[in-house]
């Protein structure tokens, strides 16, 4: 019989690491604690570059699942177990399953912006986040009750890159985010004022120094490079920004009628607890570290435990989605051993 | 009979243009500085008046510049002015003699054919010459005709006169070319009518009068025929004012002006104005601009001048252009194109003020040298270059200064051709202050856009200006340095500041043939191409730039050299693309093809003994 | 009866801070049409460093199209005035920016921009 | 604005306060400045709500404005307020209740201080047993006096007289809170609500009756900030801030600024008197300036305190419109009064603000 392999997570890279160890002959069940699969992906509206919806991306991936894939929806990992030669993995309803080999694609969650209070996201109706905005892309809805926003400003870096909220690492996507996003603003709002702060430009990724330049040269969107110090909310309810304009060494106070979050990435709770759980090396961004960074991206420091995307640091999709193919490859290797 | 009332839109036509002229003209001079007022009336008495008149031959009646540019249209030029010249001289001559030598109205000769149907009855053509006038007026006006066909003609196939893009005009040059086209052939057919009836016209309309008479009731025809004739002279008059045509008059007075040595002022003054008429929108300047490869097809010099005549030029006619001079060198009425274009630069940017007060301390060498070298701002952006200069300047055993060695002032070029001349002065004011500091005999570049406004603008009290290309050529010459020849071939890019700008040519040709073999291309010396880097442009895009670019280069390496070398470090940034063509300054390739000669050997042989 | 203002001793403290607000953005506007590579900086600042004037004073062209960005043009044209238009910013722009026609450009729209 | 938002926050910020026993140290400052605030303390707690409170005769200074301006070092700064400690020891309490916002913030910080080194708090011991051989214990409870105040808000609430509504539209008043930057910048979780939506003044606002208003320079400091005040040629610095605030209030219309450190009150009050005879610009309604209060003053107020007991008559912006907007009854003939009846002269006019006494009252004192 097939051997068996639990995928813990069911976001763009437990189903592309189950996609492909099923094609690989490999027995999987792949558990998500949410009602549905897809993670973060389902509800972000378009990717970059190309900007392909995130449900088209989703369904792309999806189609890669066959019968050898069993998904295990509304379950929660609450104990995984090494025995032997196998391991036990058990749900909070009871569920278990043995497993040949369990890989960690539990991915991350967004930081929760209400934590950097002085920037009034929750108070201030109309402080959002780079999340909030994608749905609302999605939805359709963006601004629809404040038709002609005249100024939308961008906040990069909230919650990476900053030891007071204990994160003191970059989450990388986040500026490619906030400038696709200020231009598909821009496209619905051509009128409107586009502002990014930002502390430092991260466009490492292919086309995203190109987009940074079609923002600029076609969207006239302005960069700023200062971190927002504190936001307030004036009698109309338009966000006041504080920030140092550090280029010119000056402060600078500007007003905007809506303020994005540019919210970076955390490990998700279900990192957090099964790093734990397995007494995984811990590193203090909390992300998993695997057992080398750059020649076994996804082996941990117990054999037969992997992990796949997020889980290990932030990546785009398609890092996610390469990172997954790779630790299917990981797992094989292990399982002919 | 001396009168018809045809004749009146003609000689209305004629008395209303002399008028306007006359008053355009002594406005113009009115406006002019005292002093060019003066040279101005001086010229009628100098050595200048008859250099004035055979320009004049060559230039305004025989086209030579048109010629040389391509033959069928200097011959259509040539027939239009020299033509109707010699149909006027020969008219007047004609008219004398039939009219017993007493002086005639302006319109009398014109019209002779009218007042004098049968001149086969009058003695001189009987006697004196036999058929002398006929034959003459009919081939003159035949000269005139074969003109206009090809006028005609070039309208369908432009490029047959060597132009691949022809003017635009406005509608007084529409009405004026519509009477201008229309003149000739209807004197030919009033006079061919009323030989026709009369039997009085030469070979031409005597023929063609026969020919007339044998289906057309010409008695009815031939009086309409002569009101048209003289109709479409008054229409050609009146608009020649405000028309390209005004460049008939006004060439002459220009070629007058400038051989009085009467210059373009800082700013556009009464000499532009009379450059700006001069222009007869002949469209040569547009094939050569290197602007139309870019897209920029609006911005040649004749549209340039069409604009400030019109008083309509915007930023977008005088900021995209390079200045790279290829129109002023094909111009044939000789326009300074240039000069026209950093003045409406100028006009445009009079209000900008230059603060350069930071500049009022600079220190002055410590040692003393006979040779100051200057590198220049885009010099310090080619190290290469500048390094050169230093070691050739070490070969030769030259003690020299090196004046903007921790950077320098700019020279002031980029600002002149901005229009901000004022600016420039001041920058000029503390180069020459530096420069003169040194005490040097001579002072040398390594960029042409500096040796160009050092040899225009700067008083260097008799200091030598010398490009490096021309010193290494000189110290090449007295034997400083010897070069080692190398197996490549190379061609040569003139920048435009050294060579259109300042006429050096051969001494880096001379440099470069010692060491490398030189290839020709298509394109050189006078007509060369301007790389594109430009610092006379202000508007263009880098795009814009690139195409440019590519143009000069894809000429330049038609032959598939081993090396572009050039001698402008502007010109060699910009060329090289790093698409593995090796782009060199004459400089650095001296540098690297030094060898030490006899001379030096044996003087350091001696210093050696002597030191033993 | 009006009174005279009282002299304490001190003075009301002009704010450093760029208030972006109640600053005018026309000039900044006007310049972008006039050349819309102002748009392309990315204020790395290597115009400043290879800068003729920047050699002899403090001048910085980067600094200048931030403060015109900004609305900060009080003071701004005495700096542009600095430039000596030689092109050597030009030369070295990653970005491609016009250098040369932003400083003419940036000049005439606070000339025009005068009240 | 999102109020739900706010008190997510706020109970992120909550602190434990002694209910009863509290050792009370004075500020410096407050006693000059507005006398009447620390005796409205003392008088609500002992007599309204029947507290036991300790009105220490023997304590110093804590040295903050020293501290703060850099000429007193941290070692003589520390012994000196465990000699504090140790009066607070000696009369038997151990519930610290500090009246002046920077003594409340250094005496945290000198707290955390020795949490983190004890070392250092066994130097001082050191030092202060040296100097003066008093022992000390810490304090169980530290609080500010506004904190107790907070804490009790509801009880004085209960056994007001008034509240902070206007009596004629039935509207609440809107109130600018102001809180001290030493109260809860420094350590946010010391402070109720934390640094960036300080709760403190905010709550006893909610509890009277008043409606707060957050406006965007709320966090922006009044200007006192120790060195800039003292020193002649920085003043000019306090003014701007506390002028960058009124700017940014006044759209929002103020009845009233409620503050709960020794220094903002009388720089949020006296330099609207110093802007208007500088530029001739004021604020409020009909030139009458926003009055500024602190939150012992409006206690006393609701209480139903007589104003001049109170010490309202040392206000610059006059307190009169807002007693008379919220009913509460005052004789204009007493306000230049000392404490024996006798006439103290009146203060000449400011040019622009609005000054409440007139000619005819004051001929009827005389």
């Amino acid at each position: 019989m097939a051997k068996h392999v639990v995928v813990i997570g069911a976001g763009p890279a437990g189903l592309e690491t189950s996609a492909k160890l099923s094609k690989m002959g490999l027995r999987v069940t792949l558990v998500e604690k949410e009602e549905t699969s897809g993670g973060h992906l389902k509800n972000w509206h378009t990717l970059f570059p190309g900007n392909m919806p995130g449900l088209k991306a989703l369904e792309s991936i999806k189609e890669g699942l066959d019968e050898n894939v069993k998904i295990q929806t509304n379950t929660q990992v609450t104990a995984l177990e090494a025995v032997n030669d196998y391991f036990t993995v058990s749900g909070h309803n009871g569920w278990q399953e043995k497993a040949d080999a369990v890989v960690l694609a539990t991915g991350f969650k967004l930081f929760d912006a209400r934590r950097k209070e002085e920037y009034g996201y929750g108070i201030y109706e109309n402080v959002i986040t780079s999340s909030d905005l994608e749905t609302l892309l999605a939805k359709g809805n963006l601004f629809s009750n404040h038709k002609n926003p005249a100024r939308i400003g961008f906040v990069h870096c909230v919650g990476s890159r900053d030891e007071k909220v204990n994160n003191l690492h970059c989450s990388k996507l986040c500026c490619i985010t906030a400038v696709k996003q200020a231009v598909e603003v821009k496209q619905l709002f051509p009128e409107t004022e586009v502002f990014c702060f930002y502390m430092d430009l991260r466009m490492f990724g292919r086309h995203y120094e190109e987009l940074y330049k079609e923002a600029q040269e076609k969207y006239n969107i302005q960069f700023i490079r200062g971190r927002l110090s504190e936001s307030t909310e004036d009698k109309e309810g338009n966000i006041i920004v504080k920030v140092e304009d550090t280029l010119l060494g000056k402060p600078l106070r500007i007003k905007t009628d809506f303020l994005v979050l540019m919210t970076g990435m955390e490990p998700a709770a279900g990192t957090k607890s099964l790093t734990a759980m397995l007494g995984l090396k811990d590193v203090s961004d909390k992300f998993i570290r695997p057992l080398d960074e750059v020649l076994q991206p996804n082996f941990t420091d117990m054999p037969g435990v992997f992990v796949a995307g997020t889980c290990s640091g932030p990546k785009s999709v398609s890092e996610t989605l390469a990172d997954a193919r790779s630790a299917a490859l990981a797992v094989e290797a292990f399982l002919k051993e | 009979m001396t009168f018809d009332l045809f004749v009146i839109p003609f000689f209305g036509g004629l008395l209303f243009m002399i008028i306007v002229l006359f008053l355009k003209y002594s406005r113009w001079i009115a406006m002019m500085d005292a002093s060019d007022r003066v040279k101005a009336g001086m010229a009628f008495f100098s050595a200048s008046l008859p250099v004035t008149i055979r320009e004049i031959f060559w230039e305004s009646l025989l086209h030579r510049r048109m010629f040389k540019k391509n033959p069928l249209l200097g011959f259509m030029h040539m027939s239009f002015a020299l033509g109707w010249l010699l149909l006027i001289l020969m008219g007047n001559l004609e008219s004398r003699i039939y009219s017993g030598g007493h002086i005639n109205p302006p319109y009398y000769p014109i019209f002779l054919k009218f007042f004098i149907h049968d001149k086969r009855v009058l003695p001189f053509e009987i006697f004196t010459l036999p058929g002398f006038f006929r034959f003459t007026m009919d081939l003159l006006l035949l000269f005139v005709l074969s003109g206009l066909g090809l006028a005609l003609f070039k309208r369908a196939r432009s490029k047959w006169f060597g132009l691949k893009r022809t003017t635009r005009h406005n509608s007084f040059d529409k009405w004026a070319i519509i009477s201008l086209w229309l003149i000739f052939p209807l004197r030919l057919l009033a006079e061919s009518f009323t030989a026709g009836i009369y039997q009085g016209g030469g070979f031409l309309t005597n023929s063609l009068g026969h020919i007339f008479a044998a289906f057309l009731p010409l008695k009815y025809l031939v009086y309409p025929s002569w009101w048209a004739y003289s109709s479409m002279l008054g229409i050609f008059f009146i608009t020649l004012p405000w028309s390209r045509f005004m460049h008939i008059p006004t060439e002459i007075v220009l070629i007058f002006l400038r051989n009085a040595g009467i210059e373009q002022g800082k700013y556009p003054g009464s000499f532009s104005q009379i450059e700006l008429r001069a222009c007869p929108r002949c469209g040569v300047c547009i094939d050569v601009c290197q602007m139309n490869e870019a897209g920029l097809t609006g911005s040649s010099a004749v549209y340039l001048i069409r604009s400030l005549r019109e008083k309509q030029a915007g930023v977008f006619l005088h900021s995209n252009c390079m200045m790279c001079g290829r129109c002023l060198e094909a111009c044939p009425v000789g326009i300074d194109t240039l000069g026209l274009r950093v003045g409406a630069r100028g006009v445009d940017n009079r209000q900008i003020e230059a603060d350069f007060t930071y500049l009022a301390k600079q220190p002055v060498p410590a040692t003393k040298a006979d040779v100051v070298y200057f590198a220049g701002c885009m010099g310090h952006l080619t190290p290469g270059v500048k390094n050169a200069m230093i070691k050739i300047f070490e070969r030769a055993g030259i003690d020299f200064n090196f004046l903007d060695e921790d950077g320098s002032i700019c020279c002031g070029r980029p600002l002149k051709l901005a229009g901000m001349q004022t600016a420039a002065s001041k920058l000029i004011t503390e180069n020459t202050k530096a420069i003169l500091g040194t005490k040097a005999k001579i002072l040398v570049t390594s960029c042409p856009i500096c040796y160009k406004i050092f040899n225009t603008d700067y008083n260097l009290n008799g200091m030598q200006v010398m490009h490096h290309s021309v010193y290494i050529d000189t110290l090449v010459k007295e034997g400083k340095i010897v070069l080692e020849p190398a197996a490549f071939r190379a061609v040569y890019h003139d920048p435009c500041e050294l060579g259109r700008g300042s006429g050096i040519y051969e001494q880096p040709r001379n440099v470069l043939k010692q060491i490398a073999e030189v290839a020709d291309v298509a394109q050189d010396r006078e007509n060369s191409l301007c790389c594109g880097g430009s610092i006379g442009d202000l508007a263009m895009s880098a795009v814009q730039r690139n195409i440019i670019r590519d143009g000069a280069l894809s000429i330049l390496c038609e032959s598939n050299p081993d090396m572009l070398v050039t001698a402008c470090p502007l010109c060699k940034k910009t060329l090289d693309t790093g698409n593995g063509l090796i782009v060199k300054d004459i400089a650095e390739i001296v540098a690297d093809r030094m060898t030490v000669s006899i001379k030096q050997t044996v003087s350091r042989s001696l210093a050696g003994q002597m030191s033993v | 009866m009006e009174r005279k203002s009282i002299n304490f001793g001190y003075a009301i403290v002009q704010d450093r801070q760029i208030d972006f607000d109640a600053n005018k953005h026309e000039i900044c506007r006007a310049v972008a049409v006039a050349e819309p590579t102002l748009n392309l900086c990315i204020s790395c600042g290597t115009c400043a460093a290879t800068c003729s004037a920047g050699l002899f004073t403090d001048f910085s062209l980067r600094k200048v199209i931030l403060l015109l960005k900004r609305g900060e043009t009080e003071g701004l044209l005495k700096e542009v005035s600095k430039c000596m238009l030689c092109g050597k910013c030009q030369l070295v722009c990653p970005r491609n920016v016009s250098t040369r026609n932003l400083v003419i450009q940036i000049s005439k729209a606070l000339i025009n921009g005068k009240p | 604005m999102r109020l739900e938002g706010k008190r997510l926050i706020w109970q992120d910020y909550q602190k434990e306060i002694a209910d009863d026993h509290y050792f009370y140290a004075r500020s410096c400052i407050r006693q000059t400045f507005f006398p009447g605030a620390e005796a409205i303390f003392m008088r609500i707690l002992k007599e309204e709500l029947g507290k036991d409170i300790h009105d220490e005769q023997h304590h110093t200074s804590c040295t903050g404005i020293g501290y703060h301006s850099d000429v007193v070092p941290f070692d003589t700064t520390m012994t000196v307020v465990a000699r504090q400690f140790a009066l607070m020891t000696e009369a038997g309490y151990e519930n610290y209740a500090a009246s002046c916002v920077t003594s409340f913030g250094l005496y945290t910080e000198i707290l955390d201080t020795w949490n983190h080194f004890p070392e250092t708090e066994a130097k001082i011991r050191e030092y202060l047993f040296k100097a003066t051989g008093r022992e000390f214990n810490k304090p169980r409870n530290l609080a500010h006096a506004s904190d107790i105040v907070y804490k009790l808000r509801h009880q004085i609430a209960a056994k007001a007289k008034y509240k902070l509504v206007d009596k004629k539209t039935g509207n609440p008043l809107k109130v600018v809170e102001h809180i001290g930057c030493h109260y809860s910048k420094m350590f946010p979780h010391k402070g109720i609500g934390g640094a960036e939506y300080p709760y403190v003044l905010s709550g006893m606002i909610e509890a009277w009756g008043g409606e707060v208003i957050d406006y965007p320079e709320r966090r922006h400091c009044c200007g006192f900030g120790f060195r800039q005040y003292i020193v002649q040629a920085n003043r000019g610095f306090s003014l701007s801030c506390s002028k960058k605030k009124f700017d940014s209030m006044e759209p929002y219309e103020p009845d009233m600024i409620i503050t709960n450190c020794p220094g903002c009150p009388m720089f949020l009050d006296r330099w609207q008197y110093a802007l208007s005879e500088m530029e001739g610009k004021t604020y409020g309604k009909n030139k009458q300036g926003i009055p500024v209060f602190t939150y012992e003053e409006v206690a006393g107020m609701i209480m139903g305190y007589d104003p001049w007991e109170i010490g309202l008559q040392v206000h610059q912006v006059p307190a009169e419109p807002l007693l008379d907007k919220i009913g509460i009854p005052y004789d204009p003939l007493q306000k230049f009064t000392g404490k024996q009846g006798q006439y103290l002269g009146i203060p000449e006019s400011p040019s622009y603000l609005k000054f409440y006494a007139d000619q005819q009252n004051t001929e009827v004192i005389k």
